[in-house]
């Protein structure tokens, strides 16, 4: 039991890492393709943040009164990391609008049907 | 000052970037990003003979003691990589100045450089960091300057290369930080050296082995390991020369050395060649790797594409070094890093010479013929690099595939030889496209004018088809260097 | 949305107290959650907003483009100029320590000045963002 | 959480989607706080739910519509995607239980952040003092990545006074 209790955050990590990564297999539509994307860069932030936490702990504040505070690295590095995310969006999307104007659609399918 | 160098390798690009921006000015942006380029060149070769004196250089950024702080780490493998990266770059900046002027909107010159600038910063801090989150933070920067850079191609086609360059590539990063998020549950230290040390003592191996499986995917999307490679020919074929040029001669370069950086100074190398079937799937995939795309680039009609595809081909050759996992077959994947980046680099560079004289948006191999007559110093810089691509002795690829041939000959794997010798085979097939079409068939039209590429173009061409021959010859630098690595990854002294 | 007088008066009378918590949560940010970079986006958010209610034009007198592109290439400089300033006064890069002659006043001005730079430079890149994909729907209504 | 993704995961009208991807930016930060990591959550709502809609509709609004095609061959995918799945599963047998003050996380090199931060550095929020000082070098990396996705957002959008088309 608690080997699936005990992982539990772990197991919404995988979830939502199949669910991105599936959307960006399999779909054709370059702009829910970015969202998949997305979907997939938010699931590592569990994967770091979730094992940081103690039971009892609080946020790693220091202020009189607590003792014993959350682990303050991943939440740093996911800092960066959603950062990150969010440019990649932009620069995707940027694309993604770049594409359909020279297109005139965001089908994958179709685009690499066009010639050039 | 000198002690500050491996910072300012990263910083100077990095504030250079932001200079040019400031400025607006085409000029002022192309004086910086060539007076960086060769500032990082001299940097990375202090650094490197630093390195070959008094072995591996420490720094700590901001003063904090690793595994606190980040630490900067220049060693003989990354020193050799720096080398690379600010070689290539210092070649290619001084060229860039009339490549982009026929390629690019004048008014996003600036951007470019900035662009390129930040690129270079990202390729050499993901070399130069001795931390595994650093590293994507680095590889991010690299990355998206890259991929603004690829969608900044004349045709339309370069946006769609992009896209997929970067949706793979992000795929890949997120892998990677998967793959560094179970090394640091398992070890809580993100200091490669550190991790290293603290994984010897971590009893289940489970975590270990799905993040090297997720590293290898990660890092495996970015350096187009076969069969993750279809982002490749797009990108190259799309983006404009320099661009090409730059892309072709460092950033899966730069991904292979993070890979060599995990498997042999983090990973417990033995351990896991002997666990895993590590050893068997490389030399699998880098065989496909070599055939496979050889023959793609044998038919392949636009130039550009065909040497794209040659370099998923030379990727296998440097994989192949990685399976083949002894001292030899390692210092040849090393060697290769420098010689095929400087080949490769060279015939990138040739072709935006020839790209800016035929004013086309692409160049097909038949659209090549009479290049002999007409720019004859291109042309035969092209014979020399494609010589060097081949492999033929004298040049820069022989000597990386002598080592790779020495390596599979200690390991009793003869098939392996031939496999080396039939890619080889299949090279001069598509290299002699190139060579026949430029200098046998007769110039369409009217009789050809001799018309050369400018000055500046040429001579930094021709600059690189000269190391081709160069690291063909004079080898203590290249593999003295590689050799150092290929012992400090193996675990000996240095 | 322009003509909705609840819309312009709210906006007027919220637009202030955003870019204050905005400022609040860049300074603040060493003793509570917060920092350049949400302070950024806040104060970015509180431009967009005024834009999205008045339109482009009116927000972009109040954040003009040069501005804008000034800052995003600041906010860098800011940072990486902290740094070089570490080398100078005889540390590391991005040593703070060498910044005072007190080395723990020489963390807390190294990381004020840093969070500013990374505030300045997010503030400037969503805005510019913003522009950028808001610009371009306007001309592609005008095509 | 889960809900919204399988909601997303099967929208193919594309403006739900980006609503669906902003409520479940909000669940996740709500996640976060509930994890401690109050930094994280106020910034993933910000960006999230905020920037990352106000583009995500900016782009919609160019771009339009709704996904034209169901699926032609969902398996594979699928398939594909679990097998990576399965290798995380896989992996995460061996990592420490939740909340394991044991767990090499918390005993090696965070201890030093919550210990000697505060004397070190003057600043009660760890998060921050690692953030701008420890792991500076990280942040100013970040800075860049989004200074090069604005620069690059310019290249690619920015109006130029173009010949033809």
């Amino acid at each position: 039991m608690s080997a699936i209790t005990g992982h539990f955050s772990y197991w919404v990590t995988v979830f939502l890492m199949v669910a991105g990564l599936y959307i960006i297999i399999s779909r054709t539509n370059l702009l829910k393709k970015l969202i998949g994307l997305a979907i997939l860069q938010t699931s590592v932030y569990l994967l770091y943040i979730a094992p940081g936490k103690l039971i009892g702990g609080t946020a790693p504040i220091i202020a009189d009164g607590f003792s014993s505070y959350s682990n303050p690295l991943p939440h740093v590095l996911i800092l960066t990391a959603i950062v990150v995310g969010v440019a990649t969006l932009a620069l995707g999307l940027a694309l993604v609008v770049r594409i359909r104007e020279a297109y005139g659609t965001i089908e994958e399918d179709e685009i690499l049907g066009q010639e050039d | 000052m000198l002690e500050h160098l491996p910072a300012l390798q990263v910083v100077l690009p990095l504030v250079a970037a932001p200079l040019i921006v400031l400025a607006r000015h085409r000029g002022f942006a192309w004086l910086a990003t060539t007076a960086v380029s060769y500032l990082c060149l001299v940097i990375a070769i202090l650094l490197a003979s630093r390195v070959m004196e008094g072995g591996a250089v420490s720094y700590a950024i901001g003063n904090w003691p690793p595994p606190w702080g980040i630490e900067y780490r220049v060693d003989a493998l990354s020193s050799f990589v720096l080398v690379l990266v600010a070689l290539t770059a210092s070649f290619v900046a001084p060229y860039a100045h009339r490549s982009i002027a026929a390629e690019v909107p004048a008014e996003r010159h600036y951007i470019l450089y900035a662009m390129y600038c930040l690129c270079l910063a990202g390729l050499l801090g993901i070399t130069i960091t001795g931390d595994a989150f650093n590293v994507f933070v680095f590889l991010e920067i690299s990355s998206l300057a890259m991929y603004v850079l690829i969608a900044l191609g004349k045709r339309r086609k370069a946006l769609v290369a992009a896209y997929q360059y970067m949706l793979m590539g992000t795929v890949g990063a997120t892998f990677y930080v998967i793959g560094v998020g179970l090394l640091y549950l398992m070890t809580g230290t993100l200091n490669l050296a550190d991790m290293a040390e603290r994984l010897r003592a971590v009893e289940d191996v489970r975590p270990v082995l799905a993040a090297l499986a997720f590293i290898t995917v990660g890092i495996g999307l970015k350096l187009a390991l076969f069969p993750l490679h279809q982002w490749l020919p797009n990108a190259y074929a799309y983006a404009p020369s320099m661009v090409t040029a730059f892309l072709a001669a460092t950033a899966t370069k730069v991904s292979v050395y993070v890979l060599l950086r995990f498997y042999f100074g983090v990973f417990d190398p033995s351990a896991l060649f002997e666990r895993l079937p590590m050893r068997e799937v490389f030399i699998a995939l880098s065989v496909a790797a070599m055939l496979s795309a050889s023959l793609v680039a044998f038919y392949e009609q636009d130039v550009k594409r065909l040497f794209a595809w040659s370099s998923v081909a030379q990727i296998g050759y440097i994989t192949l070094g990685i399976g083949l996992d002894n001292q030899a077959s390692l210092t040849g994947s090393i060697t290769h890093l420098l010689n095929h980046g400087v080949t490769k680099g060279a015939i990138f560079v040739l072709l935006g010479a020839v790209a800016l004289r035929s004013g086309a948006i692409s160049v097909s191999v038949a659209s090549l013929s009479g290049l002999g007559r007409r720019m004859p110093l291109t042309a035969f810089g092209l014979v020399i690099a494609g010589l060097s691509l081949v492999g033929i002795p004298g040049t820069a690829g022989f000597i990386s595939k002598w080592y790779l041939i020495v390596g599979a000959l200690e390991r009793g794997m003869w098939w392996v030889v031939a496999v080396i010798v039939g890619a080889s085979i299949i090279a001069v097939g598509y290299v002699w496209r190139v060579v026949e079409a430029a200098y046998l068939h007769p110039a369409q039209g009217a009789t050809p004018v001799r018309h050369e590429a400018p000055a500046g173009m040429l001579a930094a061409a021709l600059g690189m088809v000269i190391l081709c021959v160069y690291f063909g010859i004079e080898t203590s630098f290249s593999v003295g260097a590689a050799r150092d690595a290929a012992l400090l990854l193996l675990g000996g002294a240095r | 949305m322009k003509d909705d007088i609840i819309l312009r008066v709210v906006a007027k009378l919220l637009m202030p107290f955003m870019l204050v918590f905005a400022l609040y949560v860049q300074f603040h940010g060493d003793y509570g959650p917060g920092g350049g970079f949400q302070a950024g986006v806040i104060a970015a958010a509180a431009i967009i907003f005024y834009a999205i209610i008045f339109g482009l034009a009116a927000g972009q007198v109040l954040a003009p483009d040069w501005l804008v592109e000034t800052m995003l290439a600041a906010g860098v400089l800011l940072y990486a100029g902290v740094g070089l300033a570490g080398i100078a006064l005889g540390g590391n890069y991005l040593d703070y320590f060498v910044l005072d002659a007190d080395s723990v006043t020489g963390q807390h001005r190294g990381i004020f000045w840093v969070e500013a730079g990374v505030g300045c430079t997010v503030a400037g890149v969503m805005l510019k963002l913003f522009y950028m994909f808001a610009g371009r729907s306007r001309d592609a209504e005008d095509a | 959480m889960a809900v919204t993704v399988v909601a997303m995961v099967l929208q193919r009208n594309l403006f739900g989607v980006v609503v669906l991807f902003s409520i479940y930016s909000f669940l996740m930060a709500t996640v976060l706080v509930a994890l401690d990591a109050v930094d994280v959550a106020m910034t993933e709502a910000a960006v999230g739910a905020g920037i990352s809609t106000v583009l995500l509709l900016g782009a919609l609004h160019l771009t339009g519509g709704t996904e034209a095609k169901p699926l032609q061959r969902p398996l594979l995918p699928l398939a594909l995607s679990v097998a990576v799945g399965a290798m995380l599963v896989y992996g995460m047998q061996g990592l420490p239980a939740f909340s394991d003050p044991q767990a090499p996380i918390h005993s090696h090199v965070a201890p030093r952040y919550l210990q000697e931060g505060m004397k070190e550095t003057g600043i009660p929020n760890i998060v921050t003092a690692v953030l701008a000082s420890y792991r500076g070098f990280d942040t100013l990396g970040e800075t860049a990545v989004v200074f090069t996705a604005g620069i690059g957002v310019i290249a690619l959008l920015r109006r130029h006074r173009r010949k033809g088309k």
